[in-house]
């Protein structure tokens, strides 16, 4: 553990760096900058997501939804309600926390594919319920909305938009290496097991949707300050199967995976925009390419240059391959 | 395989410092950007003038990805014969996957790293509006985007210039217009696609259908541009027994629904659809039949069916030459035709191109008819751009033009009436 | 201690188990045995409130544990280990040990999410803590491996840890030495001994291996086709006809070198 | 006869079996001891084509079967019943023997059953049950009866006794001694020493992936280092 | 009555669809996303013979199959095999990798515009009591439940069907009793492909054939497939037909652009109740 966290410290340290040096590195690229908003947006939700289905083993893929709720929220009480961008900013979390509850309840009942449809479909409805709710979130047209005057300025805005990738990396780095991450974990690896130990099993995994969403619904508020407009065109279906890619290709379970699956799937598409009608293609074949190739995500690149002496009683990953192997398919899920 | 680890993360930091690089390089030149009005704009030099685009490449929508090879073929028909004032065109077209994000993203990319003279057709409404701040601020010339929405032209922004297509509201006020008029609707029926496409025209003739006397709404229905299965709308449309139905959205559903409404015999029914479902034969071909004979539409650009008119022919013979299996549609021929207006503007524009004097230089059109559409008009208080449309019918395997073009006076507001 | 009083259980109309009635002391080693099916696992399961009996009560020092859920057992000081390992098989053997403490933490998300003084001083209590156990299952140089890529008998080794460190007052362990060996079983079985004798601890176990259930036990139940068919003391047991037709089998010179 | 010599089996870097050389002669019970993650489930596991060595030889009656898949390896005869029983759930006790004969193109299946059913009486009375709702002997019975299904002249046995009630350890292996008498060789891996050593001709003890000791089991039997480290005696 | 009848015809082409997805998925434990777009690709092959060269229907439809066992097999051998054990999310997201790829390919090879795909049966549609329908209809409807019986006899009573439920439920169990595991599951992937082709090719005359004609359908036919338990044939015939029928029914009487609102709503409550789906089955109690 403590090898661990001496190992883990520098680059967080590196990465926050360059975090706060990007922006003086692009200089007054709004383009870059823009790609750097969007890099932290889905960053954080991608962690957010991580934490459901890295660390607590609760698939969603209809994670948009909470973007867009985030964003919505956003946009609605600054516009229509004219709140302060301090409170409207947390406001966002609450809501698309609340509404994240909402899914949780029944979603404790679920698993597997069935979580996923249900998941899938709250994805699916978020953007018709916005563009049928006319009265609330402008329909097709969008809302649009400004940010306060002190933050109008794009160079300003991004150490607002640093400051809290900043806090959410850690708080979410705290939840995950705490008794809570555990409990998650204990969740995903059996639940059986973890009733036994004493984990409220449907408590814990309502609460890892409400935080999930909560962080989700910030990253959604953030997106919609920054673009100051939110439609139902925003974060569709396919934006949450591009974060299912980001975590798994950065690696499950690991919130440096997370970022380094935000980063990729954001900066890639921008590499290969002048590629006409390829851009769907690349992406595919990365996702492809790495999963077979680096079945444990980007990550375990980095977790390569960390020596692991293996001790005498224990098999190593081959042995991990083969076990999986032997767990057949319905068995697995029928938990024989 | 730990050397392979180790490359791949040397790549991975390329990309970071190819990004920094770029960034550093941006913040450099950024100062000499074409402030002075006297200079040439960005994006233009002596022998080429870069132009962007961004519009779906990809994704659910990515047919409209055939505009950008319309105005592609034009392009490359303008500069096999020298260009424009000896510069050639240079088009640089982004993905933006239908998504707002991207297409700001995008807006920022084409601005800021590409330095283009002005972005053109740039598709859908959300895009555009999610862009549309960024573009007004760098008061970059954002010419004929693909969105009827009135709100970027009405009021006229400086530096925003019409739109590909006809005008939601205007359109829907002119097929009324006419299904009331010439066609003796009383009892009307709306079915619209439930985004900006079909949103906007319906609202427009719920407002105004209360100015024509002894004429009702009777049914309404909606569906989703993806949606495939039409009963429930067919039956409700049948029910209501209007004398007209109005359909407003994309050619797909569009069609679809008169399948659905042919299969239960609701077939006499007048059926009058928006230009971009039923401008060419194609729906023919989806309707399958005579399914979709005597349905009614809209054009603003000349049809495609009209083999002998020069213009087409040459839009033809290029595009084959150009884009050998695609199909010449309705959307092809838009995109060319913007890219037309785009050309005589930049012609009108004179040696010395700076945005001013470009987009000084659309003022000049009235009435232009020197491209496919029907005609283009821009002035100080009209940025609609295209201001003229006919009314049509599917006839024979054929889009027939069965009506004079039909004029709308931005500034008034008022629309003519056709000419028999 | 634990009571049963006349426990039937039934699962889609077969009844597993039938009118069981026993009580474990406090302090006391008390083994379950019987043929496979026979219910005793269901008795664990009934416990730990993952089943619920048709009929019956079962009081745990004298409150009726039928009101509980499974996750509110180990609060009353129940814990228990499983028949085939039910470990948190991606989680390190510390991080198995420390969820085994969960109960026993304070989880306020706000101090956890800020990683507070408070929160950073139980958790290295609870290090120690896992340490303190390791030691005990001399398992200490596995802390940081995966559970799964363990073998077997060390994994039944982690699982009887997790029950042991939330310092419960009754530990269920449910075929502790499946899979071992004459030696690693005899460890086992010293542990268990410790546990009472030095710990105070009450055990509930169950078990096919005679040799540990005759070292250890104070006193043993043997059940079949869910039913009690008889108890005693070890030697009582060993020797009784019926238990030797249901369950021991003719004696063997194998089973004497046991 | 099966022979294995120099066998190398690596997980990663973990040096799992080295340099293994054991046999299986014709018609005897052969037993595999040794302590937990002492590479016996490997050895089995690599005889049944599971598992590639990375060096070593590997023969069934002078053929070389290391180019064989798992199926061609049935095919010849050598079938492995695996560890904690791993009988099919959800399917009902004959089709979980019917899987056995899977790789059979004969038709006697019908008989072989029958035979099964001679061996294990009480699958026959749960034929049409769930195997997953079979208590833990009879899963071990089904799964050994299963493996019977695929008219084995080798069979692998990873431990039968595991987690089985007394009464019925002694039934399946006097089961596993008839199984042996009607002429097929066995090789067993067992925790439980006594009764392996009871039961078998010949013992092998692994220690860290190699053969440390080997002997007739009677011999093996009164050995002392054999009886303190295994037997406990 | 027309409603209900419109919506049990679009019902079985979500089943149609449904029915090779739940036939890999039952086999391989694979939830295949880019299942539509090889049904996608598919199509255009038979589209391919059918206008560039000309052939009949059948004959297209016969070659295009071919095409589609072959097709799966590529994908299952150079792809999905070597995932075979890792966990289901990397599975799933491996699947929407390829089904980005494909889709971009086809976008490319073939261009996004819509066009018309010709029908198995032409005719008008004719009255049948107060229900209009085609031939074409009733050779839909007929077609999924022949399907849905072959393979459900197929699964049940056949030694290769025991297989591939044998292979299901434990990997490596099936290999030590000599079944070739992955033959097994390469001909799910085979078999399953050719069933996503027929429903591509049921389809394409109803959403014209375009490279992003099956994405809508085959996410419903996912809803439905997992209304009926995911993995059960009948259960995917079943969840198809419920949704095709209830999608209808809130088109017409309560609003048509919330349809998918409401569709979902009716799979949560189902599933909250059922939790493992209508034909699921009860879960095996975990014995612990």
């Amino acid at each position: 553990m403590k090898q661990l966290f001496t190992n883990r410290k520098p680059w967080l340290f590196l990465l926050v760096l360059l975090f706060l040096a990007y922006p003086f590195i692009v200089g007054q690229s709004v383009y870059l900058i823009s790609i750097f908003v969007m890099v932290c947006v889905y960053a954080i939700t991608a962690m957010a997501l991580d934490l459901l289905i890295g660390f607590g083993g609760q698939v969603s893929i209809g994670h948009a939804g909470f973007l867009s709720v985030g964003g919505y929220t956003v946009a609605i009480l600054t516009t229509k309600l004219g709140l302060p961008f301090l409170l409207v900013l947390p406001l966002s979390g609450v809501i698309t926390g609340i509404i994240g509850l909402l899914i949780g309840l029944p979603a404790v009942r679920l698993s597997g594919n069935f979580l996923a449809v249900v998941s899938l479909g709250f994805g699916l409805s978020i953007p018709q319920i916005a563009l049928n709710w006319d009265s609330l979130t402008g329909g097709y047209s969008g809302l649009p909305l400004a940010r306060p005057e002190w933050l109008s300025n794009d160079s300003q805005f991004i150490y607002v938009i640093i400051l809290m990738t900043v806090v959410i990396i850690w708080i979410l780095h705290n939840i995950v290496k705490s008794r809570l991450g555990r409990a998650f974990v204990a969740i995903r690896e059996s639940e059986v097991a973890a009733q036994a130990t004493g984990i409220n099993v449907p408590l814990y995994k309502t609460l890892m949707f409400v935080i999930s969403a909560f962080f989700t619904g910030i990253a959604g508020g953030l997106y919609g300050y920054w673009i100051g407009f939110v439609s139902p065109n925003d974060f569709s279906v396919f934006t949450s199967f591009l974060l299912l890619g980001m975590i798994v290709i950065g690696g499950l379970a690991s919130i440096p995976g997370a970022i380094i699956g935000a980063i990729i799937f954001t900066v890639l598409p921008e590499l290969t925009k002048s590629l006409i009608g390829l851009t769907n293609i690349i992406i595919g074949i990365a996702i492809v390419g790495i999963i077979l190739f680096r079945p444990n995500g980007l990550i375990s690149l980095l977790e390569m240059f960390r020596i692991k002496k293996p001790s005498k009683k224990v098999m190593d990953e081959q042995e991990v391959y083969l076990s999986d192997l032997e767990q057949g398919g319905a068995a697995r899920d029928a938990n024989v | 395989m730990v050397k392979k680890g180790f490359t791949l993360f040397i790549a991975f930091m390329m990309v970071f410092l190819l990004a920094a690089c770029n960034g550093e390089k941006t913040s450099s030149n950024n100062t000499t950007g074409g402030k002075d009005s006297n200079e040439l704009a960005q994006g233009v030099t002596k022998n080429e003038i870069m132009i962007g685009h961004s519009a779906p490449q990809t994704g659910p929508v990515a047919v409209y990805d055939t505009f950008r090879k319309g105005m592609d073929t034009y392009f490359q028909y303008i500069n096999e014969n020298g260009g424009v004032n000896g510069r050639k065109i240079k088009l640089i077209a982004y993905d933006d996957q239908y998504q707002p994000t991207k297409a700001s993203q995008n807006a920022k990319k084409l601005v800021e790293e590409d330095k283009v003279f002005a972005v053109i057709g740039n598709q859908g409404s959300a895009a555009n509006l999610a862009a549309k701040d960024y573009y007004i601020n760098k008061g970059i010339p954002v010419i004929l985007p693909g969105t009827g929405l009135k709100g970027f032209v009405d009021p006229p922004v400086k530096n925003w210039m019409g739109a590909t297509m006809m005008n939601y509201e205007v359109e829907a006020q002119i097929m009324l217009n006419y299904a009331v008029n010439e066609l003796g609707a009383k009892k009307i029926a709306i079915a619209y696609q439930n985004d900006d496409f079909g949103k906007a025209p319906y609202n427009k003739i719920k407002e105004i259908i209360k100015t024509y006397p002894g004429v009702e709404l009777v049914a309404e229905v909606t569906y989703l541009p993806a949606d495939t299965e039409f009963s429930a709308q067919a039956q409700k449309l049948q029910q209501a027994k209007p004398d007209t139905i109005f359909n407003f959205g994309v050619m797909s559903p569009v069609v679809n629904l008169k399948k659905a409404m042919y299969k239960i015999g609701l077939d006499k029914t007048k059926y009058i659809v928006s230009s971009i479902a039923g401008g060419d034969t194609h729906a023919f071909q989806l309707a399958g039949g005579d399914v979709w004979e005597r349905t009614y539409s809209g054009g603003i650009l000349i049809s495609l069916d009209d083999e002998n008119n020069e213009k087409i022919k040459l839009f033809k013979e290029r595009f084959k030459k150009s884009y050998p299996n695609e199909q010449a549609t309705n959307f092809v021929e838009s995109g060319w035709s913007a890219a037309q207006v785009f050309v005589e503007a930049l012609k009108r524009s004179g040696d010395n191109l700076t945005w001013d004097n470009f987009l000084k230089s659309f003022n000049t059109f009235d009435n232009w008819d020197g491209s496919m559409y029907a005609g283009v008009s821009f002035s100080e208080n009209n940025h609609y751009g295209i201001t003229k449309m006919y009314m049509t019918k599917a006839e024979n395997g054929k889009i027939v033009q069965i009506s004079d073009s039909i004029e709308f006076e931005p500034e008034t507001g008022k629309i003519s009436l056709p000419k028999k | 201690m634990l009571t049963f009083k006349d426990v039937t259980v039934k699962f889609a109309g077969v009844t597993a188990v039938k009118d069981l009635s026993f009580e474990v002391p406090q302090g006391n080693i008390y083994s379950i045995i019987g043929p496979n099916g026979a219910g005793k696992t269901t008795v664990f399961n009934c416990i730990s409130r993952f089943y619920t009996p048709a009929a019956g009560t079962i009081d745990f020092n004298g409150k009726n544990i039928l009101k509980l859920k499974p996750h509110q057992v180990i609060h009353e000081g129940i814990a228990r280990s499983f028949q085939n390992v039910e470990l948190f098989a991606k989680m390190t053997v510390l991080d198995n040990l420390l969820v085994g403490l969960h109960p026993t933490l304070k989880k306020n998300i706000f101090s956890i999410s800020l990683n507070l003084p408070s929160v950073k001083k139980t958790e290295k209590e609870s290090i120690k803590k896992a340490y303190e156990v390791m030691d005990l299952l001399s398992i200490t140089d596995l802390a940081n491996e995966k559970v799964r890529n363990l073998p077997f008998g060390y994994q039944k080794m982690v699982d009887i840890g997790r029950a042991i460190i939330s310092s419960p007052k009754l530990i269920l362990l449910d075929e502790p030495v499946a899979g071992m060996n004459p030696v690693e079983t005899k460890k086992i079985s010293e542990l268990i001994l410790r546990l009472k004798k030095e710990m105070n601890y009450t055990v509930l176990v169950i078990e096919h291996d005679m040799s540990l259930v005759m070292e250890v036990s104070d006193f043993v139940t043997v059940m079949n086709f869910g039913q009690k068919i008889a108890e005693g003391t070890p030697q009582e047991i060993q020797k009784n006809p019926v238990v030797i037709e249901a369950y021991l089998g003719e004696v063997e010179e194998n089973a004497q070198i046991v | 006869m099966l022979k294995l010599s120099d066998v190398h089996v690596y997980y990663g870097h973990v040096h799992a079996l080295r340099g293994l050389n054991m046999t299986v002669e014709d018609g005897k019970i052969v037993s595999l001891l040794g302590g937990n993650g002492a590479g016996k489930s490997t050895t089995l596991k690599m005889i049944s084509r599971l598992i590639q060595p990375k060096k070593g030889s590997y023969e069934m009656d002078g053929q070389s079967m290391l180019k064989d898949s798992p199926s061609r390896v049935v095919k010849k005869g050598i079938i492995h019943c695996p560890e904690n029983r791993r009988v099919f759930p959800l399917l009902t006790v004959e089709e979980n023997l019917k899987i056995g004969a899977y790789s059979r193109k004969d038709k006697n299946v019908k008989e072989d059953l029958e035979k099964v059913f001679l061996y294990f009486p009480r699958l026959k009375e749960r034929v049409k049950q769930k195997a997953g709702t079979l208590s833990g002997g009879e899963q071990q019975m089904l799964a050994i009866g299963r493996s019977l299904m695929g008219k084995p002249k080798i069979l692998l046995l990873d431990e039968p006794s595991l987690g089985i009630a007394p009464i019925l350890v002694k039934e399946i292996f006097e089961i596993i001694k008839k199984i042996n008498k009607d002429g097929t060789s066995i090789l067993l891996v067992e925790q439980n020493a006594n009764m392996a050593l009871g039961i078998s001709d010949y013992a092998y003890v692994l220690e860290n992936g190699h053969i440390a000791l080997e002997g007739h089991s009677q011999d093996l039997r009164n050995n002392d280092e054999v009886r303190r480290l295994y037997l406990g005696g | 009555m027309q409603i209900i009848a419109s919506g049990l015809i679009f019902g079985c082409i979500y089943a149609l669809a449904a029915l090779g997805l739940v036939l890999i998925f039952k086999t391989t434990e694979v939830a295949n996303f880019a299942h539509g777009e090889m049904a996608m690709i598919t199509t255009f092959i038979s589209y391919v013979f059918l206008s560039k060269y000309g052939f009949p229907y059948l004959a297209a439809l016969g070659l295009a199959l071919l095409f589609a066992l072959v097709f799966g097999i590529v994908v299952y051998v150079l792809v999905m095999k070597r995932v075979q054990s890792a966990p289901h999310l990397n599975q799933v997201v491996l699947t929407l990798g390829l089904f980005m790829i494909f889709n971009g390919l086809a976008g490319l090879k073939w261009g996004y515009q819509p066009t018309s795909f010709p029908e198995a049966f032409h005719g008008d549609p004719f009255k049948l009591g107060s229900i209009f329908i085609s031939t074409n209809e009733i050779f839909t409807v007929g077609l999924t439940l022949v399907l849905m019986l072959l393979f459900f006899l197929l699964f049940r009573f056949t030694k290769a069907g025991l297989g591939m439920r044998a292979a299901s439920q434990d990997i490596m169990a099936s290999e030590l009793m000599g079944i070739k595991v992955s033959g097994v599951f390469m001909g799910a992937w085979a078999i399953g492909t050719a069933l996503g082709g027929i429903a591509g090719m049921m389809t394409a005359p109803v959403t014209f054939l375009s490279p992003n004609m099956m994405g809508e359908v085959l996410i419903i036919a996912f809803a439905g497939a997992v209304l009926g338990g995911f993995n059960s044939l009948p259960g995917a015939v079943i969840g198809g037909l419920i949704v095709g029928v209830f999608e209808n029914l809130v088109s017409y009487y309560v609003a048509p652009e919330l349809k998918i609102v409401f569709t979902f709503l009716l799979i949560v409550v189902v599933l909250y109740i059922r939790p493992q789906g209508i034909f699921g089955g009860a879960k095996i109690v975990k014995k612990v």
